[in-house]
């Protein structure tokens, strides 16, 4: 049996006394779409953090394909095929929105640190922008600096920046948080077309893209999984619902 | 030995405290504004010299509390006209904007005293020995430099923690941005903190200006020393420039004490003079020869090391 | 034909221009100082690598300035004693040689972080090597520096370097070499990867680079470029000296490099020209020379932190939709206006710098030869008229300028949506 | 009201282009190339405004065979760089005697750069003429024909300093402290190398070295005099370093001689007299305005009544102008390749005494008598001159004859044909 493409293991986190993360157990094998939900300050981004070597756990492990990548460096991590978005956009204000999407292919397609290669001269690495840009919806953008693109457009720039890389594990954290109705189902098919062969786990506020999308549901509450299972089963959990609709509603 | 000690502590103590005498502002600013004053010098001397002209004139007393009003105005009249219009620009420009400040107060300064060093006294009241210990005499001044740092330090910490004013800059010290909203008026007090700065560096300067030499270039041959007790402290702690002063003071004072240099201690291993003739100097440098620059070996490592700095709350 | 000229007709104009200025500018003095500006233009670019592309802001540049310097006149002085047939020319790789292993080695220090905890490294690193170069006798010479000649060195076709005029042209190539070098470094995946870390470290790590990693190559290559600049100081005055590495050398090139501009490849090098062409002539016109320094420079930071260069490229869309016509006279007039607040102002500087100053020169002086008397009211009030009328018209005329900039500016956005559509 | 005054300044910059300078060729053209702004200008402003006051004298005079004399002042920032690039301005302009003291490192690079200027532009010789920069290297391995220097070298002074030493049977124990630099290491090697020689009963105490004007807080330094029991301190040390150790020494109360070289320069009588140090501290120059000489008094009151706010003056410039200026007569020519060899070997009466002295044609080093002058209060009467407004001033204390100031030099000189 081949190893999960991302495998959670007893993860925990804390600041000082407190206690964000306590002790999280998840295996998402490869290919499935898995959604974590949960209310405000469940510790749904702390969990990106730990996985994706920002934070460093305080104990447990993070296995990418089987390999323990626990307390990597992001860009270790980057390197070894696992992406992130953030919830608050994270990009590269002063660059174009080419440049921006451009630097993102550079790792993955072996330029590394050249500095002896004309980047104009880089013929796949103009292709895979401008593809991206493409799925983006930013093509005809290119030229506008990352800083002063619209709220929505600088989502989906978010979004263009995670895959950029070719990474088959994608972590986005709220990638249709703020947007119109419109604006969110260009996103959700976005995130269909990208996510095809590759493993995608997403936090979403937004129930109804969490159901169009996802295989499996996770729901943390105070740093705790209460349940993993797909959708159907995870809406009819009535602890679930006991935890969430108790929380939302006071 | 017992006397080496007891000297060198004196001494290092007294120098501590003159030089967070004269960082004390600049922590202010650095701390409260984020920006790295490169005219926090130029202050001093203003304040060395409006000190030594009221002081000729009247007296060193009124001149202890005159002259750091003015410099602390002509701070807040900068920071109004000057440095807000530059503060959108980001810290780079500030800190230039400061940089091209020192030039224009240096030269005023020559212009209206000259380019020679200025007569100015330990005022009549404070000249005599404090008291002497093993034959060395501590004259009263030193020792009224040491209260002086000492009540500004507790002055300063009593603000901070104590007043309305002091709680909003330590807000605005670790949210900045957030206090805005709360509807303060950070224009005014970012005026006022650097105000207080470049006061306090006034106060510094009218105190050091007759024991140390006041002349024209004395902003210049500060040199960066104050930014290492600010950073070695840690940005935004009072308390750690406060304990970085003390600290450079005593190493240096007890660096200066010693005379052990790697040829000493390592003696026959030295390297061959003849062969090694470049290495020669360093082998045969002596603590005490490079006490001066010991803190900005402190600055590196404690910036690789702890970058906090000593207490700080929050990387620089 | 085209592709190529486009790609290299920039640096076939550079360099047909480098070989002519001296035809234009004979002198001993205008020899010495392009030679200066082409030094200093190599430095501040890459000075600029740091603080433009990468978003370091380092207080010790100087540093490998003068290592690359000392480096150069040593190998100089030891090509000389064993008679060694390299020449001149190659010299400077030496100076490269020592930024890039110095540059290795510090920046291994300095880059673990950036922001204000990197430059408070380098200004710490800066102090300890000026200092330790006055302990450290014997490589740097003490007081007196290590002197050369350059003469001493095998001929190259019969070139001894002996004359300014062929010293000026080793330094214009250098410069070529250098100045290419580092504009082609802005267009490879390092340099956007440089630029990318300037701009957001973090995210640069999630899409796997390592900002240490480029901060420590970024500050590297710029120590190189830094050590050739310094190898070619030492070659033009044949001396290098422990103040080559110290502070003041380390303003300078900030100073160059903001008020040329920093967002811009060719700013560091309008400022290393304008700054150098000021060091060299101002402190003739007047010994009051450091105000002028100071208060051009607060003007500067306050008025166009951008720099010259991005004053400048602000003008490229009006200039493209051919809208420079609405802009022109304001400019004109604030610039008019500029120069006669300039004037009254040096006109009070100057007098009150001879009645302090120069007190024992007697109040007679001389301003843009104009014969005065310093002590007596007329010339005062003329300065304060000067001043004040002149600040009024230009405060106006500047904002006059600014409404103009934004018209045209929107008329060419206009103008250019237009075309657009036409096509 | 605004137009006018536009129109104003446009005729009056219109005005200044019109009038071109008058270029005369009947001028000889000093090229004074020192620190004329920023820290150092307080020394370099001083020989400017000397030989300012020298070219004036000498021109209301009719000047020099036939010729007006002309000062102009360059600022190199203290910079030997910038010094190469304003005395390639001054060739420029016509200059062919160049006038530098302040810094061995300026002093060394102009050496350099005019002997090489010399030698690969023929027949159009400049010369330096230096008044202060005292590095043994500038008239030993290094030295040029195109340089020469009348102020007396680092071991011309030890020399004549440890001679005085010699015969002052109350100095039993020295202590060194130098600034850590080229000139500082110049001194403590020698003066313990002499020392040895001339006094082999004296102990060296202590030989410390701090870091050039960085240090704040002399005490500690201090302390350690004081610990070592000296009874005399040998420093070099010049500016704010000088300053700070004699007043860290008032406030400790701690009582010894002080052998200077540089403890007359701006500030340092007034932080003696701050100290209150009265006659402890001893200066090695080449001449101060207590000697009961007239026609130096005479002169030097006229200096201070034009620079009031900068009394200070270097007998040895008026040294050096009056040697030029014979020079240059003798010659008939303001051109360097024939007045400089009669510079070789001339003997001048001094300035500051009228006793004779010369300049060594192996060398182009000058000899000159020394005075060991120590700082105190005046005599009235016979002492009128004090420093810096503080009442107190130089005053005799010996002569040292120009033999004992004799020091040998490895110079070889490469002569032009």
């Amino acid at each position: 049996m081949t190893a999960p493409a991302l495998e959670l293991s007893g993860l925990r986190k804390s600041f000082g006394a407190t206690q964000i993360i306590r002790g999280v157990d998840l295996a998402i094998p490869k290919g499935e779409r898995h959604a974590v939900i949960g209310p405000n300050g469940a510790g749904k981004s702390t969990l990106f953090h730990l996985i994706s070597g920002r934070y460093q756990p305080s104990a447990g492990s993070v296995r990418l394909r089987g390999e323990d990548i626990t307390g990597m460096a992001p860009q270790l991590i980057n390197r070894r095929g696992l992406s992130r978005s953030f919830q608050v956009t994270n990009i590269f204000p002063r660059l174009s929105v080419w440049e921006n999407v451009r630097c993102a292919t550079l790792w993955a397609m072996g330029y590394k640190y050249s500095f002896w290669r004309n980047i104009e001269r880089l013929a796949d690495a103009r292709q895979r922008t401008e593809q991206i840009l493409g799925e983006i919806n930013l093509l005809d953008r290119w030229k506008v600096p990352a800083g002063v693109l619209t709220y929505a457009e600088q989502r989906a720039l978010e979004i263009g920046l995670t895959i950029a890389g070719n990474a088959d594990v994608l972590l986005l954290d709220e990638p249709t948080a703020g947007m119109s109705h419109a604006e969110t189902e260009l996103v959700v098919a976005l995130i269909r077309k990208v996510s095809e062969n590759r493993t995608l786990l997403m936090i979403e506020h937004d129930m109804s893209v969490v159901f169009g999308l996802a295989d499996r549901i996770s729901v943390l509450v105070y740093g705790e999984l209460l349940a993993t299972d797909t959708p159907e089963r995870v809406k009819a959990n009535a602890a679930v619902q006991q935890a969430y609709l108790g929380l939302e509603v006071s | 030995m017992l006397e080496i000690l007891f000297i060198s502590t004196l001494n290092g103590v007294l120098y501590g405290m003159l030089l967070f005498l004269m960082a004390s502002g600049l922590t202010v600013i650095f701390s409260m504004m984020g920006v790295l004053n490169f005219a926090h010098a130029s202050f001093y001397m203003l304040g060395a010299f409006f000190g030594f002209e009221i002081s000729r004139r009247i007296g060193f007393w009124p001149g202890l509390v005159v002259a750091p009003l003015l410099v602390g105005a002509i701070g807040m009249a900068i920071e109004r006209y000057g440095l807000r219009r530059v503060h959108r620009h980001g810290h780079v420009a500030e800190l230039l904007f400061t940089f091209g400040l020192t030039f224009v107060i240096q030269e005023g300064v020559e212009m209206v005293w000259g380019k020679l060093p200025v007569d100015y006294r330990v005022p009549p009241s404070l000249d005599f020995p404090a008291f002497t210990a093993f034959s060395t005499n501590y004259p009263a001044f030193k020792m009224f430099e040491l209260l002086t740092a000492i009540a500004i330090f507790a002055v300063l910490l009593l603000v901070v923690r104590r007043t309305r004013i002091g709680l909003i800059v330590q807000a605005a010290l670790t949210h900045p941005g957030m206090v805005g909203m709360l509807g303060h008026n950070v224009d005014r007090i970012f005026m006022l903190v650097f105000g207080v700065g470049a006061g306090l560096a006034a106060v510094a300067g009218v105190i050091a200006g007759p024991a140390l030499v006041t002349q024209s270039n004395m902003a210049g041959l500060l040199g960066p020393i104050l930014f290492v007790v600010v950073v070695v402290g840690g940005l935004g702690s009072l308390g750690g420039a406060f304990l970085a002063s003390l600290l450079i003071g005593l190493l240096q004072t007890f660096a200066v004490a010693s005379n052990a240099s790697l040829a000493g201690l390592l003696g026959p291993l030295s390297p061959s003079a003849k062969q090694q003739v470049f290495l020669a100097d360093i082998w045969n440098v002596t603590v005490a020869q490079v006490a001066p620059i010991l803190p900005y070996l402190l600055l590196v490592l404690i910036l690789i090391f702890r970058p906090r700095g000593l207490m700080g709350r929050r990387e620089s | 034909m085209k592709n190529f000229l486009s790609t290299f007709g920039v640096w076939i104009v550079a360099a047909i221009v480098a070989a002519c200025l001296p035809q234009l500018f004979g002198s001993g003095l205008a020899l010495t100082s392009m030679s200066l500006m082409g030094m200093m233009i190599i430095f501040s670019l890459s000075y600029n690598m740091l603080l433009g592309q990468t978003g370091l802001l380092s207080f010790g540049h100087a540093v490998f300035f003068g290592l690359g310097g000392f480096f150069c006149v040593h190998a100089m002085n030891d090509v000389a004693a064993g008679k060694l047939p390299v020449p001149l020319i190659v010299v400077p790789l030496a100076g490269a040689a020592a930024g890039l292993v110095f540059g290795a080695l510090l920046g291994w220090v300095s880059t673990r972080r950036g922001g204000t905890a990197f430059s408070m490294i380098t200004l710490g690193i800066g102090e300890l090597v000026a200092s330790s170069a006055l302990i450290l006798r014997h490589f740097f010479g003490g007081e007196e520096g290590v002197t050369t000649n350059r003469t001493d060195l095998a001929p190259l076709f019969g070139l001894n370097f002996g004359p300014q005029l062929q010293v000026y042209y080793l330094i214009a190539a250098w410069c070529l070499v250098s100045v290419a070098a580092m504009y082609a470094l802005t267009r490879t995946p390092f340099g956007r990867i440089c630029n990318a870390v300037r701009d957001n470290p973090e995210r640069a790590a999630f899409i796997g680079y390592d900002p240490q990693a480029v901060r420590f190559l970024s500050f590297t290559l710029s120590g190189l470029f830094a050590g050739i600049a310094g190898a070619l100081a030492a070659i033009n005055f044949e001396i290098m000296n422990a103040g080559q590495l110290g502070a003041a050398q380390s303003g300078a090139v900030i100073l160059m490099v903001f008020i040329g501009g920093v967002g811009t490849f060719a700013g560091p090098i309008i400022g290393a020209i304008l700054v150098t062409y000021l060091q060299v002539a101002l402190s003739d016109v007047t010994d009051a020379w450091q105000l002028y320094f100071g208060l051009l420079f607060i003007g500067m930071v306050m008025f166009v932190p951008e720099g010259i260069a991005g004053l400048l490229l602000r003008q490229q869309p009006l200039l493209r939709e051919r809208q420079l016509h609405r802009v022109v006279p304001f400019y004109a007039l604030a610039l008019l206006a500029g120069l006669v607040t300039i004037a009254g102002l040096s006109l009070a500087i100057e007098m009150a710098n001879r009645l302090t100053a120069h007190a024992g020169d007697g109040p007679k002086m001389a301003f843009l030869h104009v014969p005065l008397n310093a002590t007596s009211v007329l010339p005062w009030a003329i300065a304060a008229v000067l001043l004040v009328g002149g600040g009024w018209l230009f405060l106006r005329a500047a904002r006059a300028s600014r409404n103009a900039y934004d018209t045209a500016l929107a008329a060419s956005l206009a103008a250019a949506l237009a075309h657009r559509s036409n096509a | 009201m605004t137009k006018a005054f536009v129109a104003g300044a446009l005729a009056l910059c219109a005005f200044g282009a019109t009038v071109v300078p008058a270029l005369a060729d009947d001028t000889i053209k000093i090229g004074y190339v020192d620190p004329l702004s920023g820290g150092g200008a307080s020394i370099g402003q001083i020989g400017l405004n000397q030989l300012k006051f020298i070219a004036d004298d000498v021109n209301a005079k009719g000047g020099v065979i036939g010729k007006k004399i002309e000062v102009i002042g360059y600022d190199n920032k203290l910079s030997p760089q910038v010094t190469l690039v304003q005395v390639q301005k001054a060739i420029d302009e016509g200059v062919q005697i160049i006038v530098q003291g302040n810094g061995s490192a300026v002093g060394a690079a102009v050496e350099s750069f005019v002997a090489k200027y010399n030698e690969r532009n023929p027949g159009k010789a400049v010369v330096y003429l230096n008044y202060a920069a005292i590095d043994p290297s500038l008239t030993n391995q290094n030295c040029s024909y195109w340089h020469f220097a009348w102020d007396a070298n680092v071991d011309i002074k030890l020399e004549a300093l440890t001679n005085f030493i010699k015969s002052k049977q109350e100095v039993k124990k020295v202590y060194l402290i130098d600034q850590d630099y080229s000139f500082g290491h110049s001194v403590a090697d020698t003066v313990v190398s002499m020392l040895k020689e001339k006094r082999p009963d004296i102990q060296i105490v202590g030989n410390e070295f701090h870091p050039l004007v960085k240090v704040t807080d002399f005490s500690p330094y201090i302390a350690k005099i004081k610990a070592s029991g000296a009874d005399t301190v040998v420093t070099g040390n010049w500016g704010q370093d000088f300053a700070l150790l004699v007043k860290a020494a008032g406030d400790s109360g701690l009582k010894v001689n002080w052998y200077t070289f540089y403890a007359g320069g701006s500030g340092g009588p007034t932080a003696i007299k701050q100290a209150n140090l009265p006659d402890q501290v001893y200066q090695l120059v080449e001449g101060f305005n207590n000697i009961d000489y007239k026609p130096m008094q005479d002169v030097v009151r006229t200096y201070i009544a034009r620079y009031k706010s900068e009394p200070i003056y270097y007998p040895r410039i008026f040294n050096m102008t009056g040697m030029l200026f014979k020079a240059i007569q003798e010659a008939n020519s303001a051109d360097p390749a024939k007045f400089a060899p009669k510079l070789e070997d001339m003997k001048y009466a001094t300035f500051a005494s009228g006793d004779e002295g010369f300049m060594r044609k192996k060398d182009h080093q000058f000899f000159q008598p020394l005075y060991m002058s120590v700082f105190g209060a005046l005599d009235a009467a016979k002492q009128p001159f004090d420093e810096e407004g503080t009442g107190w001033g130089w005053k005799p204390s010996a002569q040292i004859a120009v033999k004992d100031t004799d020091h040998p030099t490895t110079c070889e000189m490469k002569r032009p044909n």
